[in-house]
This record gives structure tokens, C-alpha cells and sequence, in this order.
């Protein structure tokens, strides 16, 4: 499978491991990414908040490139995606929008070409007996809290999963041999609006009872799909822990880390060594079992 | 020769304010077989009537057209009048100059003169080309059918049966009682619901004019009011009625274990059974699904213990056709499954429980024998929650529709609870408190004052686990602050849906439902237990969402009307019905798959034809079954099949009658 | 607490709450006020008033009190009031709405939360792509909250997440050109 | 004399002025029949220009009537009956709706403007719409003109 690939920002900064594993784990599994040539920012968080037309063509005109190649565009980034697919979303229900968005970017977009998630891909192209060759160490001993995030399966007309409980990150890595818990925090929003934005104290007690609820619910980790999540959940972990004298000490993990991992590829070539709650420990349990348990 | 009387009616000055009645009366004595026009005051006044009757003996008329009001207002007034006057009531053709012309067009007097002289020009042209028409007679079979054995069906059999009519209740379920039966208390007044619908159990099935037909579902029904061909499925109930004497050895040595269907999946039943203890008849029925010797051919415990010799593995579904002269359909509701809501978790919490799992839970005869204990881990719940509207008023998930009944039920289970646990808190979350019956208001005020329950205005938006917890987060609206509450267990007031095969029935009987499936009756106002179906009614929360008493005055209700229809040997038929001229007709069948009342046939004739003696089919029609709406006569290709009273002939004179 | 003369508001904004109903597609009117998405909401207890509240005030003719609320500015755009509104009200679409709408009036709820989706969109028109070591500072610098996240600064460098240069594409005139055509059609950006 | 003055004859343009549109309403007893009692019920005004006239079912409607209604001069015909599902013999307007579309076609074959027949569903309660439906249409073929397509005047023409 060929896709266009659009990073978007984050992915080339504080989110350069999920674009790293992503690009691992695709030569892997066979899928071609084609990096949109000279894209642009999507706009997303600002665009949508400041002028509907401005939210609507910024990601257009990588949609538009996608589409002269003749490509679906896969997307890491869950805030990249939910802009992107309401882009074709609108372009698709409004013969006037189109022409009004044609008309911005001074580019062709049909709304042909579509956006999807990449977890969505993924998850699709592990289906069938051919992946269970290419496992090399099973996820023992991992206890996922999947964390979804508020942006990647809403809204609910265009989802690809079921927004207040959804299963395809856990039915992904249960693939790769993790245990994923059953918790009721999976969609629920992060506030990294506000981390990335001005409003710190919002963030915080919105981020502790994620923290409480994947503890609760007996995970050793949090598996995320977004950059922003991820950095909400990562970075600022230390913050909510000082803030409340407590300690949670979760790893946060991108979903391409731990299929990367299992795939058997290097933690390094994944990024793994770049998080800020150190997750190498977990990481080194899982491979010290492989011995005893390699697929 | 006809002879037309034109009648023109001021209607005070609801049309002589707009129309100019003489004006209309006098262009009507240019009409062609018009003899005698007049305009009057007030045409169905005693002294208008009589001005029509004189006119028809003084001037030999022989058709009557009245300028006046809708028909659907005075049509029968008039019909009546001019067969007083001897002549046939489908003489008379009306023209509506009142709610279609003088009162829609206040500012244009010209033009509504206008348009009501061609009103009377068409109906003149009918009224030539209207034939006399008679009502006819059809046998009235003395027998009821009640369709579903809840309360609703069980009320409305004893009614009849009373009057002393014979009805067959069928009900689908080994036992009647309905979900009345799995109800632990009543609102507002806290009867206990089996000590008052089990008597009327009994009464049913002791009758001699009722006959329970349990186990039992509807195949099909043919034929027409008065004279319904019902054929009923008796399921195989693997027990000889007759023999069994209910003494329920089978039922404790039987081996299989499977979820109690009324216990609502919270205590288990064996695989031969009766649905509860009072049940109705008492007498086991074997679930051939779950039975190790339907399954694997083994086991046969029951019939090896059972002292009758009552089992009977082999017994087969049995059909029964039987003719009733009325239908009273009284199949009730199911509740809505409230699974489709994720942010309630899915129906995957323990302790989410729906209010009819809740009567379960704190009946004296239920699983937990009246102890409140919450299912997970059968503790006693401190923290209560309910939530009204689960499913109801809801047009994302669930339905559009209130259910009427949960805010009482929830302020029932509110009370219940603090009763059996006096340390407890119960949180209601409402969106707006129904409470429009007679002492409602004030059990609920007394939910509030003398049990303390807190109610809180909005809808909760999420609950999850949180340890042993359930934690339940809404906004109190009037408080415009987001709450949480930890509660113990939660109760879900589910909506009322219509039974999810409801609309295969009504197509097997031939009665309209709406949108969310619920029975249509036939006038939401005037004939509130009548369906479009002559002969149908309706009874109970098949109609919508209903409580007891109502279900039960409805009930009644649908009683009087049968008994209205099976008191006379016969009735008089509507007699605008389609004919067939079996001169023309080719025998195609197109109007078969036309009628949408299996109102056509088809028959063989013999004919000679030249010498030669040839057998071809036609289109009958079952007057009975016709109810006039004439589809049929436009499908026909050779024009063989007519509309009474609105034939080809009569609305195309009305459409020349328009343009002259 | 003064009470609001309802007659003479619904006259005096009936027209804009209309024109506010057709850009978002989102007919208040239907809302019911059970107030389900201002419970699911995760920053409600961070607002003046609860997105319910919100749209209360559409209903009825308040339209500055809903202009000029903090909430609409804390939203966070995560969709659970939209996915679970019972009547189908995109709640989060309306908040989006009315905030273009109290940008364009000068009507700014909170001035960080402005400063950054002003510098973050700057950053866009200008690089192409959002440039994020100098949006942290930008924002610091105008905030006035000079040492925020300084913390995470260094980790960030040596963890090779954040590059000290900014990222672009090397010819940008397509991006301007989106935000040249955008004002033109009258966008305030 | 050709076609088109024998129509002028027969419509001087003096009196096209003042012209007013005659259109035929079949309306089934059920709905669109109350729908219009209920119109006057509640006084609500539309043009004079429509004569109803009453059918059991708008399934009733043969097209034949429609062409009739047409070949007499009527300017538009309009078929009105009860919600599609809500129909009180069940499924008589599924048949008016597909033979409404049939007939439509058969006026775009014949060169007539398709406004001339319209079909509505109105029920019982709707004495709203029923108001705006005359309304609308009285404007719409005001704008359009007499009916001038298959009029007698035409066939008498041909005849002679």
C-alpha cells in the first residue's frame, strides 16, 4: 500500500519519535509512505479558532498535492487529522465550499482524496495471518491504558472507531501480545489545548485524573496515538506529580513504538530513549522476557 | 330525469360575509338539470333541513347539492335529511364554500363568488352522475381474540367476556401477567402489583367465557371486521396440559441452568420451567433451545420423575384457525436497551442496573427475596443513583418520545429504597418532572419531603468505575455547576419501546404504526382505541407509552367498542366499494397486487361463447374487505374495475364542470 | 442581580443570532438545556459559564453575554458535549463560532490564549510551518510569563525535540497566498 | 389563422392583466381535505385561484384526470394527499408518487413546463403549509402564464 504522508509539524520536533517509529514500522509492514513534498501546517489548534475559511484551506492545499499524486493521506497526528478530515468532509458535502476552497489555495482539490488516521491504517494492515511471522518478541507483560484522545474518533459522523469506547489501539497491540486495561478515560480530552497555549492550571488537574484512572485500572503504561497528547502526558507528567507530591511514573508510548518493538526493531531507531518519564526500564523488561517468550 | 335542488347555505355570516349567496343561488338556475335554487340562512338548521325536504316534494327533485360547510362537517346532517325525505342518501353531493372558499379568501369577495359558483357547478355535475348507493349487511361472528395476556389484554377479556362475549387470549409467553408481573409496587399509591393483578390472573383463566392460549403467537389473519380468520401457532410445549398437575418435580431436578427471562437475567431458571411462581397456567414448558435431550438426545430427567407422565418430548407446533368477529390487540412494550450509550458504559457495568431489574431486585419473590444488594458484589448500596430519560427525549441515541412513566417509577424506586435502607442517599437526575395524574404531584412531593430524595435537574453525561464506585457526573443546571456523585449502584429509567416485532404484526393484521413502531390509532382525539382497521383495536402501551391505568382504561375502552361491534348478529358495510365489470375484465390480477386489503380475487366464469363453452378468470371484490380508497382503478388497463360514488365518469364531469 | 428584559433583546439581536445559526449550521433552538455536554465537558470547571449556559443565552437574545464569557475562549475543541448532546446540538462548533465572532468584535476573553493562536498563525503565514521554539518564546515574551516552561527547554533540546532554527518550506508564496485570498474574503486573520 | 392566434382570440392580452390562474386541487379525503378545513378553520388566507376537488386516496388520481383537467384549460394541477407512511389506505400515495413521476416526464416529452403539475403531501395538521403551497403555486404559474399547450382551442384548430 502506497500512502501520502503528511508529519505535520509536531512530528519534526517535540514529536520526532512518533515520526521515527512510524517510518520504521511502515518499511516493515510493507506500506510506502510519500512524504507530501514542501507541505504546510494544517492549522491546527489555531486556524479553526480564529477564521473558518483559514481552518478549512490550510489543509487543503496538502490534501490537493495528495490528490495529484492519486493518494490517501495517512496521518500521525490526531489534531492533524480531525482538521484535515474536516476539510474533505466539507468539500465533499458543499459543491460551494469547494469552489470557495479551490479558489483560496489556487490549487485543485475534488475532495478525492481522503484523510485517514494512521492508527486506522496500521491497525488495517496487520490484519491476516502474514503479520504473526513478522513478530519478533511479544508484548508480555505490558498493561496498555490506550489513550485515544479527544480529537482522532470525533466527531461521530466521520469516525473511524466508537467514540466513547474505542478498540482499535487495543485490539492492535492484544496483536502484538500487550494487555490492554479497560478504562473510561479513553477519549477523554487532555486539555493540551490549554498545556500548549497559556493555561497551565487547567491542564493539570484534567491531566491528574488521567493519571488516577489508568493507575486504577491496573496499567503499567499509556499508549497514545497524538503529539499533543503525548506531550501533555509525558512532559508535563513530572509537573502533576510535583504538584501533587505523588508519583505515577508512566511511560508514555506512541502506538508505532511498541509495534516497532515488537517488530524487532532497535528502541533506539524508535526514539524510545527520548522520553521524558523514563520508559527504557519497561522496555528492557519486555525484551529480557523475549527469551523465554519470542513469537 | 334528474332534477337537481341547489341548497345555498350564509352560515349566519361566516359565508354570506364573503360570498354573495344569491348571486351563487341564482347562476345555479343556469346549471343544466338544475330545476330549483334557493340560499338561506342556515341550511342545517331544522327549518333549512325542512326548506330541502318541501323543495324535493314540491319540485319532484331527485338530486341535492348543499353550498355549505365541509362535508366532513355536514355530510351525514344532510344525507340524513334527504333520505327522511325519501330519497336516497348518496343523492346528495356537497360544496365546500365555507372552509375552502368564504374563509380563506375574507379580502376577496369577487373571486371567492367566483370560485364558490364553480364549487356548485362541479358538485351539480356529481351530483347527475351520483347513482343510488345501499349500505349492505355482514355477519358478525360472536367471538373475541385479545392479542398479548399483560394487563391490558387480560382487563379488556375480562370486560368482554363479562358482557358475554367468548374471547381467546393469545400470549406468546408460557405464562399471562405481562410486565405487570415482574413490577414489585404500583405508583402512586404503592399496592403491591402481584396482590393485585394476580387475582385478575385467576379470574381470566377460570372464566368460562375466556379461553388462555399461552405459548401461543399469531400466523396470519385473513378476512374482514366481523369475520376474522386468525390461525395461531401453539407452540409445543412439550407438557400435556391435561395431565400435568403443576406439582414442579421437573422443574427442581432439571439440570440446565440458564438467565431467568423475567428474573431479567439476574437469577437462573432450568431449562423446563414456568416464568414465576403465580404463573399462569402453572404448568412448565420445556425451552427446547437449552434442553440437554432436544440438544444431545440425553438426560430426560423430567420425564422419568414426572409422577403424570406429563412430558412429551415429542409434541409438535399445533396451528388453529379460528373466525372472530373482533381483534383487540394488546401486545405492550419492551424497554429500551440502553447498550448503545457508551458513555454509560455499554451495559458492561455490573451495577448499572435498568428500574425493571430494580423491581426484580427489591420484590419480596425476586432473586435477592426483597434484600436490596447490588449485583457485583451484593452489598448493600448507601449511594443511589437514578437517571431519568435513558433512551427517551433523546433524538441521537435513542427515541424522540417521552416514555410518561419513568419520573413516577423513579420516584417510586426512590421511596422503595429509602424504605428497605434508611442510612441511604438516592440522587435522581431529571430533566423536567412529569408528573400529570391524578395524586402524582403529590407522591412525588412526598419522594422529596418525607423520603428526602434529591433531585437533581440534568442529565449525566458519563459514569465510570472508580474502585468499588461508580461515579456519576452531570451538570445540576440549576445550579450551573458540574456534579459528581459516587454512587453505589445506579438505576437506568429506560424508555418504552414498542415490542421489537411489533410492525410484523401489524402487517400480519393490516394496522398502521408510526415512526417508532407503536400501533396508530385510528384518530388521535375521537377514536383513540380504534385503528383505520374496522374491527381492530387498540389497548395498552402498543398504542405508546402508558401506565397501568391508563393501559387499563384504555383497555376498557377497547372492550366497549368490541362489544359495541359483537352485541348485533350483523352490520351495515360502507357502501362506496369498488366493482368489477366482468364484461371487460381480462383477468390480469394487476389489482391483486394493488389492494392493500387483499381485498380482490380472483374467480372463474363460464361462459358460452359462440356455441363453444369457455371458462376465463375476473376480478372479484370482497365488499368487506374493500375499504374504497380505489388504487385499483387506475392500475386497471382496461378500465374494468370503478370506485363507487367516485367513479371516472363523475370526477371527470366535476373536472369539465371547472373549466366551462 | 438586575433582571433582563427579554422582549426588547430578542429584537435587538434576533438578526445576528440568525446569521450565527446559519455559519455554524447549528440550530440552538433545539437545545433543551440538560445540561449533559457542560457535564462532560472537561474544562466546565475552569469557565464562567457552562457550555449549556452558552447556548442559553443564543436562545435568548443574550448574544454579548455570550460574546464576552470566558468560556468560549477555554473550550478546547474536544467534541464530547457535540457526541453526546442528546438533541443533536454541535455544541463545540457553536464555541468556535462565537469566538471568530468575539475575535472580529475586539471582545478577547483571555489575552494569552489570543497571543498564542496570533503568534502560532504568524508563525504559519510566515515559515509555512509552525516554528515551535519560537512560538514558546513569542508567547512568554508577550504573556509575560518569561521563565514558563524553561524547564522543559533544555531536555527538549538535548533530546533533539526542539531545533533551535525554524522550519519552512522553501518557498512559502502558497501559504501567503492562502492568508492574502482568506482576507480578502473578509477573514480576520 | 395559426394556433397561437386562435389562443390570443381566446385570451385577449387586454385581459391577461388582470388574469388570474385556475388551478385544480385533487385532495384525498384523509389529509390534504382536512388540511384545507383546517386552513379556513384557522383563517388562513391564500389566492382564490384553486378549485378543490375531493378523491378518497390520492392514489385515486388518474392521470387521465390530470390530461383532462389540462385539455379544459386549467393552468396547473396539483395532487395532493398524505404523507408518504401515513397514508390511510396504507400505500396509496407510493402509487401517486411514482405516477406523478411518470406524468411529470410526460410533460417535459410534450414541451409543457413541469410546474403545471406538482404533487404535495399535506397532512391533516398542516394547515401552515397548506397556505404557502397555494401560494407559492398561484405565483409560480402566475409567472408563467395561461396554459397554453394542450388546450382544446388546439385540437379544435387541427380539426377544422
Amino acid at each position: 500500500m502506497k500512502y501520502a504522508y503528511y508529519p505535520g509539524c509536531s512530528l519534526s520536533s517535540t514529536g520526532i519519535e512518533y515520526d521515527m517509529s512510524t517510518r520504521e514500522i511502515a518499511k516493515v509492514l510493507g506500506i510506502e509512505l510519500w512524504e507530501i513534498p514542501e507541505w504546510n501546517c494544517c492549522g491546527a489548534s489555531s486556524a479553526h479558532l480564529t477564521d473558518h475559511l483559514l481552518a478549512l484551506a490550510l489543509p487543503a492545499r496538502n490534501l490537493a498535492i495528495a490528490e495529484e499524486a492519486g493518494l490517501d493521506v495517512a496521518i500521525p497526528c490526531a489534531a492533524c487529522y480531525a482538521r484535515s478530515k474536516a476539510t474533505e468532509v466539507a468539500v465533499n458535502e458543499s459543491e460551494e465550499m469547494k469552489k470557495t476552497i479551490q479558489e483560496v489555495i489556487e490549487r485543485k482539490y475534488e475532495g478525492k482524496s481522503k484523510a485517514r488516521a494512521l492508527l486506522e491504517i496500521i491497525g488495517e494492515s496487520v490484519q491476516g495471518d502474514h503479520i504473526k511471522e513478522r513478530i519478533h518478541i511479544l508484548l508480555t507483560g505490558l498493561k496498555a491504558a490506550c489513550y485515544y484522545g479527544c480529537l482522532l474518533v470525533r466527531p461521530a459522523s466521520t469516525a473511524f472507531d466508537d467514540p466513547e469506547d474505542p478498540q482499535s489501539m487495543d485490539q492492535l497491540l492484544h496483536l502484538f501480545g500487550a494487555e490492554t486495561v479497560d478504562w473510561s478515560y479513553k477519549t477523554e480530552c487532555c486539555g493540551a489545548s490549554h498545556e500548549t497555549s497559556a493555561k497551565p492550571e487547567i491542564g493539570i488537574s484534567i491531566l491528574q485524573k488521567i493519571f488516577i484512572a489508568a493507575q486504577n485500572a491496573g496499567a503499567n503504561c499509556l499508549v497514545t496515538a497524538c503529539p499533543l497528547c503525548m506531550n501533555n502526558l509525558d512532559m508535563r507528567q513530572i509537573e502533576v506529580e510535583k504538584y501533587f507530591s505523588t508519583k505515577y511514573n508512566l511511560p508514555v508510548f506512541y502506538f508505532t513504538e511498541l509495534v516497532g518493538l515488537a517488530l524487532g526493531i532497535e528502541p533506539s531507531k524508535l526514539g524510545l530513549n527520548k522520553h521524558f518519564v523514563d520508559a527504557m526500564p519497561l522496555v528492557q523488561e519486555v525484551l529480557n522476557r523475549k527469551g523465554g517468550e519470542q513469537a | 330525469m334528474k332534477r337537481v335542488g341547489v341548497f345555498v347555505c350564509h352560515c349566519g355570516t361566516n359565508i354570506s360575509g364573503t360570498v354573495d349567496c344569491a348571486q351563487v343561488a341564482e347562476a345555479a338556475k343556469d346549471f343544466p338539470n338544475v330545476e330549483y335554487s334557493i340560499d338561506y340562512k342556515y341550511m342545517c338548521s331544522e327549518p333549512g333541513q325542512e326548506m330541502i325536504k318541501k323543495a324535493i316534494e314540491e319540485h319532484k327533485l331527485n338530486r341535492i347539492v348543499v353550498a355549505s360547510c365541509s362535508p366532513r362537517m355536514h355530510e351525514p346532517t344532510f344525507q340524513n335529511c334527504v333520505e327522511r325525505a325519501g330519497l336516497n342518501p348518496y343523492y346528495v353531493e356537497m360544496a365546500n364554500i365555507r372552509e375552502h372558499c368564504s374563509w380563506v379568501h375574507p379580502n376577496e369577495k369577487e373571486g371567492a363568488t367566483e370560485k364558490a359558483i364553480d364549487l356548485v357547478r362541479m358538485a351539480v355535475a356529481k351530483a347527475v352522475r351520483n347513482q343510488p348507493l345501499q349500505k349492505t349487511t355482514i355477519p358478525v361472528t360472536d367471538r373475541a381474540l385479545v392479542i398479548g395476556g399483560g394487563i391490558a389484554g387480560i382487563q379488556a377479556a375480562l370486560d368482554l367476556a363479562n358482557a358475554g362475549h367468548v374471547v381467546d387470549i393469545v400470549e406468546r409467553e408460557p405464562s399471562i401477567g405481562g410486565k405487570m408481573a415482574q413490577i414489585d409496587k404500583t405508583f402512586p399509591t404503592l399496592d403491591c402489583s402481584a396482590c393485585i393483578l394476580t387475582p385478575k390472573m385467576v379470574d381470566a383463566a377460570a372464566h368460562p367465557n375466556i379461553n388462555l392460549l399461552t405459548y401461543s403467537e399469531i400466523e396470519k389473519v385473513d378476512g374482514f371486521v366481523g369475520n376474522f380468520d386468525v390461525t395461531i401457532r401453539q407452540k409445543a410445549r412439550s407438557i400435556k396440559m391435561d395431565v400435568c398437575t403443576g406439582c414442579g418435580i421437573c422443574m427442581e431436578k432439571c439440570p440446565v441452568k440458564v438467565d431467568s427471562e423475567f428474573e431479567l437475567g439476574l437469577a437462573k431458571r432450568r431449562a423446563i420451567y414456568t416464568p414465576f411462581p403465580q404463573a399462569i397456567p402453572n404448568k412448565p414448558v420445556i425451552d427446547r433451545e437449552h434442553c440437554t435431550y432436544f440438544l444431545r438426545g440425553k438426560c430426560g430427567i423430567c420425564s422419568k420423575l414426572c409422577p403424570a407422565g406429563a412430558v412429551d418430548y415429542t409434541q409438535q407446533d399445533e396451528l388453529l384457525t379460528r373466525r372472530y368477529g373482533a381483534i383487540i390487540v394488546a401486545t405492550g412494550f419492551e424497554l429500551f436497551d440502553y447498550s448503545v450509550y457508551g458513555e454509560y458504559g455499554y451495559g458492561k457495568y455490573p451495577d448499572v442496573i435498568t428500574g425493571l431489574q430494580f423491581e426484580r431486585l427489591i420484590n419480596a419473590s425476586g432473586p435477592t427475596m426483597g434484600k436490596l444488594q447490588r449485583p457485583s458484589d451484593k452489598k448493600e448500596p448507601k449511594n443511589i443513583v437514578i437517571i431519568n430519560c435513558v433512551g427517551s427525549r433523546d433524538e441521537a441515541k435513542g427515541k424522540s418520545y417521552c416514555s410518561r412513566t419513568c419520573c413516577m417509577y423513579s420516584a417510586k424506586h426512590a421511596s422503595l429504597i429509602r424504605d428497605k435502607i434508611k442510612d441511604s442517599n438516592v440522587y435522581v437526575f431529571y430533566m423536567d418532572m412529569r408528573t400529570p395524574g391524578k395524586g402524582y404531584e403529590e407522591f412525588y412531593d412526598r419522594s422529596r419531603e418525607q423520603y428526602g430524595t434529591q433531585y437533581i435537574r440534568g442529565r449525566v453525561s458519563k459514569i465510570y468505575p472508580l474502585n468499588d464506585k461508580l461515579i456519576v457526573r452531570g451538570e445540576d443546571t440549576l445550579l450551573s455547576q458540574p456534579v459528581e456523585v459516587e454512587a453505589d449502584l445506579v438505576i437506568l429509567a429506560t424508555a418504552m419501546v414498542a415490542q421489537p416485532d411489533a410492525d410484523k404484526l401489524a402487517q400480519k393484521i393490516g394496522i398502521g404504526y408510526d415512526k417508532d413502531n407503536f400501533y396508530t390509532e385510528a384518530h388521535p382525539k375521537l377514536a383513540p382505541v380504534e385503528t383505520h382497521t374496522q374491527g381492530v383495536y387498540l389497548a395498552g402501551a402498543c398504542q405508546g407509552p402508558k401506565d397501568i391505568p391508563d393501559s387499563v382504561a384504555q383497555a376498557s375502552a377497547a372492550a366497549a367498542k368490541a362489544c359495541g361491534l359483537l352485541s348485533k348478529p350483523e352490520i351495515l358495510t360502507e357502501p362506496i366499494v369498488t366493482e368489477v365489470d366482468e364484461k371487460t375484465c381480462a383477468g390480469c390480477g394487476t389489482c391483486l397486487l394493488i389492494c392493500p386489503y387483499k381485498a380482490i380475487d380472483l374467480k372463474t366464469l363460464t361462459e358460452r361463447i359462440a356455441g363453444e363453452i369457455v371458462e376465463r378468470k375476473v376480478a372479484t371484490v370482497n365488499e368487506g374487505l374493500c375499504q374504497g380508497c380505489g388504487a385499483c382503478t387506475v392500475a386497471c388497463r382496461s378500465g374494468s374495475i370503478y370506485l363507487k360514488h367516485y367513479t371516472d365518469e363523475q370526477i371527470l364531469a366535476e373536472v369539465n364542470a371547472l373549466c366551462l | 442581580m438586575s433582571s433582563v428584559e427579554l422582549t426588547s433583546l430578542k429584537a435587538k439581536h434576533d438578526a445576528e443570532i440568525q446569521k450565527l445559526t446559519e455559519q455554524s449550521g447549528v440550530d440552538a433552538s433545539k437545545c433543551y438545556q440538560c445540561g449533559k455536554c457542560s457535564a462532560g465537558c472537561p474544562v466546565a470547571f475552569a469557565m464562567d459559564y457552562p457550555p449549556r449556559a452558552i447556548i442559553r443565552f443564543l436562545q435568548l437574545g443574550l448574544l454579548d453575554q455570550a460574546l464576552r464569557s470566558k468560556t468560549i475562549w477555554l473550550c478546547a475543541g474536544c467534541h464530547t458535549c457535540s457526541v453526546r448532546c442528546p438533541k443533536e446540538v454541535d455544541i463545540a462548533t457553536v464555541m468556535e463560532t462565537l469566538r471568530i465572532l468575539a475575535k472580529k468584535k475586539g471582545y478577547i476573553g483571555d489575552k494569552n490564549i489570543d497571543l498564542f493562536h496570533n503568534a502560532f498563525l504568524k508563525s504559519v503565514e510566515r515559515n509555512g510551518r509552525v516554528y515551535e521554539a519560537g512560538l514558546v518564546l513569542t508567547r512568554n515574551l508577550f504573556g509575560r510569563q518569561f521563565f514558563r516552561d524553561t524547564g522543559h527547554g533544555l531536555p527538549m533540546v538535548q533530546k533533539g525535540k526542539i531545533s533551535m532554527l525554524p522550519h519552512s518550506i522553501k518557498d512559502n508564496g502558497e501559504v501567503k497566498k492562502i492568508f492574502e485570498n482568506v482576507r480578502k474574503r473578509g477573514g480576520n486573520v | 389563422m395559426s394556433v397561437n392566434e386562435a389562443l390570443d382570440q381566446k385570451t385577449p392580452t387586454e385581459n391577461l392583466e388582470n388574469w388570474q390562474p385556475k388551478i385544480l386541487v385533487f385532495a384525498c379525503n384523509w389529509c390534504t381535505y382536512a388540511g384545507a378545513d383546517l386552513t379556513g378553520l384557522s383563517r388562513l388566507q391564500y389566492p382564490a385561484t384553486v378549485r378543490i376537488l375531493r378523491v378518497p386516496c390520492s392514489g385515486r388520481v388518474n392521470p387521465q384526470f390530470v390530461i383532462k383537467a389540462f385539455q379544459k384549460g386549467v393552468d396547473a394541477v396539483l395532487v395532493c394527499g398524505c404523507h408518504p407512511g401515513d397514508c390511510h389506505y396504507t400505500t396509496g400515495n407510493y402509487f401517486t408518487r411514482r405516477r406523478f413521476l411518470l406524468m411529470r416526464r410526460l410533460m417535459e416529452y410534450i414541451g409543457m413546463e413541469p410546474e403545471r403539475l406538482q404533487a404535495s403531501w399535506v397532512s391533516a395538521a398542516e394547515a401552515q403549509k397548506f397556505q404557502q403551497l397555494i401560494t407559492e403555486v398561484t405565483e409560480q404559474i402566475r409567472a408563467l402564464g395561461p396554459n397554453r399547450k394542450l388546450r382544446d382551442v388546439q385540437w379544435e384548430q387541427w380539426n377544422n
